[in-house]
Formats: C-alpha cells, sequence, structure tokens
C-alpha cells in the first residue's frame, strides 16, 4: 500500500523540491515563502483547470437536455470544443467604450475571478490537503464571496450603459437578498460542528454527514447559492431578453473571458462548498487508509452536484425580478430564521455521542434532527399550501366581480 | 511585531481625514463616507489596544463588533434618508438644502 | 524591519491613500471605490493585530454591506452634471484647517505615556488561547456582553424599520 | 450571582417597552386601517405597565451583567422621565399624522424604542453599552425626524440631523477609544479608579482629549453650543410631537449620560472638564438666547430657547464638587430636568394645536390667540413664564435650585451671566406673549382642541405649577435620586 499513497508521493515530491531550493542557496525564510508562493500557484490553478472540464461537460449535457448533440466538430464527440473558443476569446479585440470610468472597468473583471479563486485557499480537498485552515474558514469564505458583488457592481456601473446599470441594481438587490438566508444556513453546519474551520467541519462528519442531520439547511443553502451565483433560474443579471447582456454588456475578448470564468469557478465552487459543508467533503471509505482517496471523494461528490446544477439551469425558466425578490425574503429569509432556531435547540438537546459510541447508539440523535426537519418541512408546506390557497380566494374574487370583462377578453 | 504607536498614528490620520471630509464635501453621501473614515479609526485604535493591552479580555473586539452594528444602521437610515430626499428634490447637496436655514 | 512592518507599511498607504481619494474625488464612485481600499487596508492591520474574525467581518460588512449600500446609494442620487460641480464646498480650506490641527493634537496626545493603566509601549502580550471563541463566549455569556448583543439586534431591527418607512416609496 | 428571572425582573422596564413596541408593530400589521386608532393607546398601555416596573425598582441598587447596567434611583429617575415624556408625546401626536403619512403604527413603535434607549442610556456604566444605546436613541431619531416622506422639510431635517449627528458620535467614538487605551478597560467605574491611581504622574493630555471628544457627543445630545446647529433645522422640520421629544426625553438622556461618564468615570479631571463645561454653558445659553430672539417660527423659537435652558443645565454640571456640592447640584439638575419636561411639552402641545388648526408654525399665526382660545393662550403663558424662570412655576424652583449650588461654590459669574440671560429671553417670550394677547387675530376662527391634547395640557400644566407651589416632595425625590 505504502508506494500507492498518493499524498506520501506529495511528500516525497516536497522534499525533492526543497532539497532543490536549498542547492539554490536560499535561506530556509525564502524557502517556505516560495514555497508557499508555490502552494497558491497550484491552488490558483486547479479551479482554472476544472472550469476546463465542466464547460465542455456542461456543453454537452445540456445539448442533451435540450435534445441536441451539443458540441461535436472539435476532437472527440466535440470535447476540445474549449480549446478553440479559449483562442478565439483570447484573440478577439479588447473594446473600450468611451467614457468609461476606466480603472474600474479594468479592475472588475480580475476582480470577478480573484473573488472566487480565494475561496479555494480555505477549501478541504483531501485530508491535510487544504491551502490555510484558518479557524474562521466559514467567515473568511463569506467575506470573499461577497467581493464578486462588489465586481458585478463596478463593471455595471463603469459601462457607462444604461443595461449593464440596471443589471448593476439587480446583482446588489438579488445577491445582497440571497446572502441573508445563506449565511443563515451556513450557521447550522458551523453549530453542528461547533467551529467555523472547513477542515473541522469535515472532521466532524465523520458519523455521518450533515445533509442528513440538516437536509433543509442544505436546500436553502443550494438554492440560495445559486442565486448568488446568478446562475438559471436566477440569471437576472444578464437576463438577455430583458437587458440585453446585463452587467457584462461592453465587454470583449479577454475581459469577457474572465466574467465568464469567474462566473463558471464561482458555480462550481458552490458546488464544492455545499460538498463541504453538507457532504462530508473528502471524507468516504477507505479514506483514513489512503488519504489521497479523499481528492476523488470530493471531486466526484462536487460533480454530482454540478450535474444537479446543470439540471436545474436546462430545466428552468427564469423568474422574474419580483418572484425572485419575494421568494428570499417571504420564504427563504423566514425559512431559514425558523430553521436556525429550531436546529440550535436540536443541537443542544441532542448532544453529539463520543466517538467511541456505537452506530446504535447515535441512531437516536439522527433520528431526532430528522424528525424535527421533517415537521419543519410539513410546517413549510402547509404555510405555503395556506398562502396559496389564499391569493387563489382572492383573485376568485377579483375575477368573480370581474368575471364577464375576463370573459369577453378571452 | 509593529509598535502600538504606529498603529494610533494612522488611525489619528484616518480620523482627521475623516474629519475633513465631513467639514469639506458638499455631497451628503461623500458626508457619510467622511464618517465611516472616523468610525474605522477608532476601530483601529480599538483593536490596536486590545492587542497590546489586554489581550485576554475581549471588549475591545466586542466594541469593534458594536461599531460595525451602529455603522450598518447608519448607513442603511442615512442613505434611506438620502433617496427619500433625492426622490422629492433631485438632489443631495447638502448646501442645496434651504428649505431649513440652519 | 520584519515582514509585518513591510506589511503594516503597505496596509497604511492603502488606508491613507485611499482616504486622501475618498474626501477628494468628484467622482462618488471613485470615492467609493477609495473607500473599498482603506477598508481592505484596515481588514488588513486586524490581521496584523491578530484579529482574524474582525478582519473577515470587516470585509464581509462593511465592504460586502455597507461599501456597496453605499455605492448603490450614489448610483441612486447620481445627477450626469455633478461630475462638473466641485466636490468641495466653499469651507474646505477652514475645513483642512481644523483637520489638520486635529491630527497636530492627537499626535501630542498619542506621543504622551500610554497607557496610564500599566505602562506597556513596548511588546505587545503573547495571545493565549483562540480568541475567536473567547470573543464568541464574550458576546454571549451574560456576565459579558450578551446585554449590549441584545442591544445591537434591536438597533438594527429599528433601523431597518427606519429605513423601509422612509424609503418606500410613498403610497396615500 | 441573580438567577435568570431575577435579572428579567430588574431589566422589565426595558423589555416590556421592547415587548410594546413589538405589540405596537404586529397590530399595526394585522388590525386595518379602521381600528389603527387603537396603537397609540395600546403603546400608552405598554408605558404604563414600564412605568409600574421601574417604580417597583426604586429602591433597588444593583449591578447587572458584571457592572455593565447599573440599577439604582438614578437610572430609575430617567427612566420615569423617558415613559412620561413619551407618554405625553404619544398623547399629544394622536391625530397628528392624519393625512401626511400612511404610515402611523410604525411611529409609535420606534418611539417606544426611543424610550427604550433613554432607559438604558441612564443605567448604562461600560463604554460599549453607552454607546450602543446612544445610537439606538440617534438612529430611532434620525428615522422620526425624516418620518413625514412627503414633507420635504421633515426629510431635509432627518438628512441634516443624520449627518450632524453620524459626525457627532464618531468623535464621541474616538474619545471612547482612547479612554478605553488610557485604562485598559471599558467599565466606568474601572476607568475611574485607574485614572485616579495615574492622575499624579504621566501625561494628563490623553483624557483631556478624549474628555473634548465625549463633551462633542454628549453636547451633540443636549443641544449645547456649539454643536447645537442641528436643534433648529430639525426642530422645525420634524413632526411636532416628536420636535417636543427630542426637546426634553433625548435631551434628558444626554444628561444623563454625562453625568454618569464625567462622574463616574472622569471626577478626578474635574479641574479640566470645569473649565470646558462652563464655557460650553455660557456659550450655550447667550447663544441660544440671542438668536432666539430673531426667530420667526416658533418651533425654531423654541428649539433655540431649548438650547439656551441646556445651558442653564449645564451650570449644574460646572458646580459639581465631590466635598461642597456633590448631591445638591446633580439633584438640582434632575429637578431641573423634570420641571423643564412639563413646562416644554406643554409649551409644544400648544404649538401643536395651533398647528393643527392653522396648518403652520409662524409667530404672525398667534396673533389674537387669546380670542381664538383663551385656554390655549392662558397655558403658553405659564409655559412661558417658567421657560423664562418666573415664579411660580417649575422651572424657576429648578433654576433656584441650580444658583444655590453655584452660589456655594462662589461662582457668581456663572450666575449674573444665567441672570442676564433670562433678561434676553424675557424678550423674545414677551414678542410671542404680545402678539397672542394684545394683536388682533387675522381670523377670528375659534381653535378647537382634541381630547388628547387637552388631557396633555392639563397634565403639563398642574405638573408645571405643582411642581412649584408642591416643590418639596419633587425636591425630596431628585435629592434621593441623585446617587451615582
Amino acid at each position: 500500500m505504502e508506494g500507492f499513497d498518493v499524498a506520501n508521493l506529495f511528500v516525497s515530491i516536497g522534499q525533492v523540491w526543497t532539497g532543490f531550493l536549498v542547492n539554490l542557496g536560499l535561506s530556509s525564510q525564502w524557502i517556505a515563502f516560495v514555497n508557499k508562493l508555490v502552494a497558491a500557484l497550484l491552488l490558483t490553478a486547479l479551479p482554472v483547470t476544472i472550469v476546463v472540464f465542466t464547460i465542455m461537460g456542461e456543453r454537452k449535457i445540456i445539448g442533451r437536455f435540450q435534445d441536441r448533440l451539443g458540441p461535436n466538430r472539435v476532437g472527440p464527440y466535440g470535447f476540445l470544443q474549449t480549446v478553440p473558443d479559449v483562442v478565439k476569446l483570447l484573440t478577439k479585440e479588447i473594446i473600450t467604450p468611451t467614457n468609461v470610468d476606466k480603472v474600474m472597468y479594468n479592475v472588475a473583471p480580475a476582480l470577478s475571478v480573484i473573488a472566487v479563486i480565494l475561496i479555494w485557499a480555505v477549501m478541504p480537498i483531501a485530508p491535510s490537503m487544504i491551502g490555510v485552515d484558518l479557524d474562521i474558514g466559514v467567515v473568511y469564505f463569506l467575506a470573499v464571496s461577497s467581493l464578486a458583488t462588489l465586481a458585478i457592481l463596478l463593471a455595471g456601473w463603469s459601462s457607462n450603459n444604461k443595461y449593464a446599470l440596471i443589471a448593476a441594481f439587480r446583482t446588489v438587490s438579488q445577491l445582497v437578498s440571497y446572502e441573508v438566508p445563506l449565511v443563515l444556513s451556513l450557521l447550522v453546519p458551523v453549530m453542528l460542528a461547533s467551529s467555523l474551520s472547513m477542515n473541522d467541519i469535515v472532521q466532524a462528519q465523520s458519523r455521518g454527514w450533515f445533509v442528513i442531520l440538516a437536509p433543509i439547511s442544505m436546500l436553502i443553502f443550494f438554492i440560495s447559492g445559486t442565486a448568488e451565483v446568478g446562475r438559471s433560474p436566477f440569471d437576472l443579471l444578464e437576463a438577455d431578453s430583458e437587458i440585453v447582456a446585463g452587467f457584462n454588456i461592453e465587454y470583449s475578448g479577454m475581459r469577457f473571458a474572465m466574467f465568464f470564468l469567474g462566473e463558471w469557478i464561482h458555480a462550481f465552487t458552490f458546488c464544492a462548498l455545499t460538498a463541504t459543508l453538507y457532504f462530508g467533503g473528502w471524507r468516504g471509505p477507505f479514506v483514513d487508509q489512503v488519504p489521497a482517496l479523499g481528492a476523488l471523494y470530493f471531486f466526484a461528490k462536487m460533480f454530482i452536484l454540478y450535474l444537479i446544477h446543470i439540471w436545474i439551469r436546462a430545466t428552468m425558466p427564469r423568474f422574474r425580478i419580483d418572484q425572485m425578490l419575494a421568494f428570499s425574503w417571504k420564504f427563504l429569509v423566514p425559512l431559514a430564521l425558523v430553521n436556525v432556531a429550531v436546529m440550535a435547540l436540536a443541537t443542544k438537546l441532542l448532544a453529539p455521542p463520543d466517538l467511541s459510541a456505537s452506530f446504535w447508539a447515535t441512531l437516536p440523535r439522527w433520528g431526532g434532527f430528522l424528525g424535527v426537519n421533517l415537521i419543519m418541512a410539513v410546517g413549510t408546506f402547509v404555510a405555503v399550501r395556506e398562502v396559496a390557497r389564499q391569493a387563489r380566494r382572492k383573485e376568485e374574487e377579483v375575477s368573480g366581480r370581474f368575471g364577464s370583462a375576463a370573459v369577453v377578453q378571452e | 511585531m509593529v509598535p502600538l504607536s504606529w498603529y494610533l498614528m494612522v488611525s489619528a490620520a484616518l480620523f482627521c481625514l475623516g474629519i475633513f471630509g465631513v467639514l469639506a464635501r458638499r455631497n451628503a453621501v461623500a458626508i457619510l463616507m467622511g464618517t465611516e473614515l472616523m468610525l474605522n479609526a477608532a476601530n483601529i485604535n480599538l483593536v490596536a489596544f486590545w492587542r497590546h493591552l489586554r489581550p485576554d479580555v475581549m471588549s475591545g473586539q466586542v466594541f469593534t463588533l458594536m461599531v460595525f452594528v451602529v455603522a450598518a444602521a447608519e448607513a442603511a437610515v442615512g442613505l434611506a434618508l438620502c433617496i427619500a430626499i433625492y426622490s422629492s428634490r433631485g438632489t443631495v447637496v447638502v448646501e442645496d438644502m434651504d428649505l431649513l436655514k440652519g | 524591519m520584519g515582514i509585518s512592518h513591510v506589511l503594516f507599511i503597505l496596509f497604511s498607504v492603502l488606508i491613507l491613500g485611499g482616504g486622501v481619494m475618498v474626501v477628494t474625488r468628484r467622482n462618488l464612485v471613485q470615492a467609493a471605490g477609495a473607500l473599498i481600499l482603506t477598508l481592505f487596508g484596515v481588514a488588513g492591520l486586524y490581521v496584523l493585530l491578530e484579529a482574524g474574525f474582525l478582519a473577515a467581518v470587516q470585509i464581509l460588512i462593511y465592504i460586502g454591506a455597507i461599501a456597496i449600500l453605499i455605492i448603490f446609494a450614489v448610483m441612486l442620487t447620481r445627477r450626469l452634471a455633478d461630475e462638473q460641480e466641485p466636490g468641495l464646498n466653499s469651507q474646505w480650506a477652514w475645513a483642512l484647517g481644523t483637520a489638520v490641527m486635529a491630527l497636530a493634537i492627537l499626535v501630542i496626545v498619542i506621543q504622551g505615556t500610554w497607557p496610564l493603566a500599566g505602562g506597556v509601549v513596548g511588546n505587545a502580550p503573547p495571545l493565549t488561547g483562540d480568541s475567536t471563541s473567547r470573543l464568541g463566549v464574550a458576546l454571549l455569556s451574560p456576565e459579558q456582553y450578551a446585554f449590549p448583543f441584545e442591544v445591537a439586534s434591536v438597533l438594527l431591527l429599528s433601523a431597518m424599520l427606519g429605513a423601509i418607512v422612509i424609503a418606500r416609496e410613498k403610497r396615500h | 450571582m441573580l438567577i435568570a428571572s431575577q435579572i428579567l425582573g430588574l431589566i422589565a422596564p426595558q423589555w416590556i417597552l421592547l415587548v410594546a413596541a413589538m405589540l405596537v408593530l404586529a397590530l399595526d400589521l394585522t388590525l386595518g386601517e379602521e381600528r389603527e386608532g387603537w396603537l397609540p393607546y395600546i403603546a400608552l398601555l405598554g408605558l404604563g405597565a414600564a412605568l409600574v416596573a421601574s417604580l417597583s425598582l426604586w429602591n433597588r441598587q444593583v449591578a447587572l451583567f458584571e457592572g455593565l447596567f447599573l440599577i439604582d434611583r438614578f437610572a430609575v429617575f430617567f427612566q420615569i422621565i423617558a415613559v412620561l415624556a413619551t407618554g405625553l408625546v404619544i398623547l399629544a401626536s394622536i391625530g397628528y399624522f392624519e393625512g401626511k403619512t400612511p404610515y402611523k403604527g410604525q411611529f409609535y413603535a420606534l418611539l417606544l424604542v426611543t424610550a427604550l434607549a433613554i432607559t438604558l442610556l441612564a443605567s448604562a456604566a461600560d463604554l460599549v453599552m453607552v454607546f450602543i444605546s446612544i445610537e439606538v436613541l440617534s438612529v430611532t431619531s434620525y428615522t422620526l425626524t425624516g418620518y413625514l416622506i412627503a414633507d420635504r422639510k421633515s426629510t431635509e431635517a432627518g438628512l441634516k440631523f443624520f449627518l450632524y449627528g453620524a459626525a457627532a458620535s464618531a468623535i464621541m467614538l474616538y474619545g471612547m477609544t482612547l479612554l478605553y487605551g488610557a485604562t485598559g478597560s471599558t467599565n466606568l467605574a474601572e476607568i475611574g479608579r485607574t485614572l485616579s491611581l495615574a492622575s499624579g504622574e504621566g501625561s494628563r493630555w490623553l483624557p483631556i482629549a478624549a474628555i473634548v471628544m465625549l463633551l462633542v457627543g454628549f453636547g451633540f445630545k443636549v443641544s449645547a453650543a456649539p454643536f447645537h446647529q442641528w436643534a433648529p433645522d430639525v426642530y422645525e422640520g420634524a413632526p411636532t410631537p416628536f420636535a417636543a421629544f427630542l426637546s426634553v426625553g433625548s435631551k434628558a438622556a444626554g444628561f444623563a449620560i454625562l453625568l454618569r461618564v464625567f462622574l463616574t468615570a472622569l471626577p478626578d479631571f474635574r479641574v479640566d472638564w470645569f473649565a470646558l463645561v462652563t464655557t460650553l454653558s455660557i456659550a450655550t445659553m447667550t447663544l441660544g438666547n440671542l438668536i432666539a430672539i430673531f426667530q420667526e417660527n416658533i418651533k425654531r423659537m423654541l428649539a433655540y430657547s431649548s438650547i439656551a435652558q441646556a445651558g442653564y443645565i449645564l451650570i449644574g454640571l460646572a458646580c459639581w464638587d465631590p466635598q461642597a456640592t456633590g448631591r445638591e447640584s446633580i439633584s438640582a439638575i434632575l429637578f431641573y430636568l423634570l420641571a423643564y419636561l412639563f413646562t416644554n411639552l406643554g409649551a409644544f402641545t400648544v404649538v401643536i394645536a395651533v398647528e393643527r388648526a392653522v396648518g403652520t408654525n409662524e409667530i404672525s399665526d398667534y396673533a389674537g390667540l387669546i380670542r381664538r382660545n383663551p385656554w390655549l393662550a392662558a397655558a403658553l403663558f405659564v409655559f412661558f413664564l417658567s421657560l423664562v424662570g418666573i415664579p411660580p412655576t417649575g422651572v424657576f424652583v429648578g433654576k433656584l435650585l441650580i444658583f444655590a449650588a453655584a452660589v456655594r461654590l462662589e461662582y457668581y459669574a456663572l450666575v449674573i451671566v444665567a441672570l442676564i440671560n433670562g433678561v434676553i429671553s424675557l424678550y423674545y417670550y414677551y414678542g410671542v406673549l404680545r402678539r397672542v394677547f394684545f394683536l388682533a387675530p387675522r381670523d377670528e376662527a375659534p381653535i378647537a382642541v382634541s381630547t388628547p391634547l387637552r388631557v396633555v395640557l392639563a397634565v403639563t400644566l398642574i405638573m408645571t405649577l405643582g411642581t412649584a407651589i408642591f416643590a418639596q416632595p419633587f425636591i425630596r425625590l431628585a435629592l434621593t435620586s441623585a446617587v451615582l
């Protein structure tokens, strides 16, 4: 087994590398610095590499959803389509319209990529494979991802274009609204693990993924994450039928590609976060023996969640802006608040068993959490049905009053 | 370790920039930005004192968090007032507000 | 001069450079952008002071919410003509004098004996334990700051209520 | 160690006010337009409950939450002031918002939160607590000032109030951080202890800088010159009931916290702040009275008059001397605040009554008020008598008590300045009264006064005279409350 242990492989690569640096005559302080730099570069390269796969996968899969073939010209089954796409984007002319705010116009695309790549600094990919195990990892992630909002806002404003500006306003209303349920749902895994560190949260899922303990929280997180990313059905930032192309309307070539890249990375980064926070991250069978398997599990979970993302994107129509805001403030936020309160109580009452406890001893806790979640789900369902009924009754009253007119119109 | 007085100097300079902004700006939102600078200066002070005096007692950090809350609340109400004023008279330049003689 | 000194100078330049731009820029969105630089610098100082949680919250609340709110308000209250108008009022020289005087006084004050309490001027005492979790305990235990914490929630609630009442579209 | 239920009992006034505010908000959503009229009475009910709760705390002397929150007679006294001011203002505002704003319930809810903030401020004994409570008071005040969104004056006043207030509180906060840096603590008592130990050696500049900055913030709250500029604009633009509240409730809160902070944390720097407070006091009363002469709007005039009153009250703080006048000067301030509460609220109630009939607040509209409603004219006469400080009225006794403290410390100059100011103030109050009694009205139509306003007028009138004629129990009340 020893020879196949990829983690040890990394360690030996590291030793060779450090030896190389020592031979170059660098002091230990500088070696540490260079090593950190290299690690940061690798971590940056990782999401950018994944993007290439997700783009081509997504185009293929969406093609199938929509009953067409998808790209099929370049390479086997069209899998190399991304390569000419990138070349095309890179070689296109970079246009800067007149009267734009030069600094912000140029900063915005870069910021949109930086903001999402920074999240990967705290992502636990495999056991002991994490950029920095910050003790405030979750808050760090929230802080950094709020910069993405800023990027879109700046892009929309600095473009000196009314559609872009409308998109910027939509951005603020959408992303800020959905950040509330996002943070509230995020509190639940934090409470369950009683730590803000991403690694601790993964560790705490050794006796069962949090999705089992807190499915409602996971759903809220996933939905508001989709909205944060600005993907369908929440893609009002670039609703082409309403505001032409949205906040990136004036961008071309590489700058446009950056937004594209940023959005794509953001999308699967949220899947990775969902996997980490609710689906055990790198946890899986035999990880304790072969740590490198962790990375495999992690990416597998991420891609499965991403598949759901693509599925939603391919099948759901876009929200109207008022529906989108109402969905957050009138449904997700109250539900998330109730969820946090109930889960806090449940966490307090159903203390986690110690690690030595048998599987059966942990069952009451699981049952308790599941039961609580079930009650909340049923309650939500009943409440929503009641509200819908009243709305329908009101509608009927109105149409009853104007019934004849409605008929005439038909 | 950076000495305490360095932090205090930066904070004092930022505070005075804020004062200048509050006194010299015409636009209400710009004045609000000036007060944000002042609040941040105070926050630097609080955290620096916390770290250098008694890091075992968290009062400095708690105070800083309270300042965050206050800044958020003030910004919400202040910007709401700005928007209300703008919708009724099309400007948020303080000098142009002359219904009250102040 | 260690790495922390270099970082400190970097952040200070960010803070003060951004600050100068905040109070002088005519274009208010640029001023708000400069404000974001300042806020970043302040977050950096928090990191240097080993208050990582505050640094993250600074970015989350100040940049992610307050600065964005400010930019939003600037956009909503913008006239195209504004950029031709002066950014400073007629008393700016007087204001500058006040600010410089205040700075001079503060510098004198800061040069005094710090602090009266203990007399620590050189190195800070070592940080023991997890200060983030201690902050959490301090905020939520009744013996410490749970009460002001609750008052803060009242503040946020009333601010939210007030903002809605004031900024909501008029419907009579 | 107190158990939870005991703590709940001790902070009962606070949570009752909060629950009442929430209740008003919830009922505003559910009651519907027809029954909106109930809301002020529900708010009054909550205030009554809070009053009972605070009276039950009268003899308690407890420090809650590790000295963060003090419950003593001083705090209870200001709780009573807060509840009284809020209650009277709510009564005076019934019907005021008709046709002015679609949002009525929120006004009462926010006003209750403001009262809550005053009660918190009176008990705050820690810089964190002081800061957050002041901000609750400020933020709700900005909202309530700009409450009439259809009225451009109101929003303008709200914005100006906000800009001044945010800057003042930022400066105050910086002062607090300096104090924290000087002592390593945020607890007022501990700051006082540390400073008293250290005052012998080292620099005094640091606490003095902190004192100046704190005075900016507190001076703003009590509208002392030169931090008074907001007051005239805000009083003129704000909904009149809320202007009345600002002039008494907010001011009382400012004095409560000023006394608490200066007397517990900074008594050893009395020599330093004495000069500052004295200057502030003289500047405030002189400026207020001089500018008041030129006002044509009654609300602005009352604003400057209320600035001047803050100047008189500051004499009380200047005359605080731990050896000679410790309790007397504090009790003089407390009595003054109580008497001033009724007097000024009464004056503002007359303004509200006239405003509702006439529609504006110009002093010229008061011509011939005696023929349009003699009761209003008589009430205004008594309130102005009191504001000038002529017997037999409450503020007269308050001034007497404050002057007594000044005389005891032989600060004759302060007394003389205050007396000269009294004479100046006579001029502009007389200017209004001359119109009320001797000029012919433009419009003969009698001014009707609604029942709630009548109640407020009756209460304030009785109390304005009562605090003077039966001064003894009130002076005793102030004296027993003057423990910090």
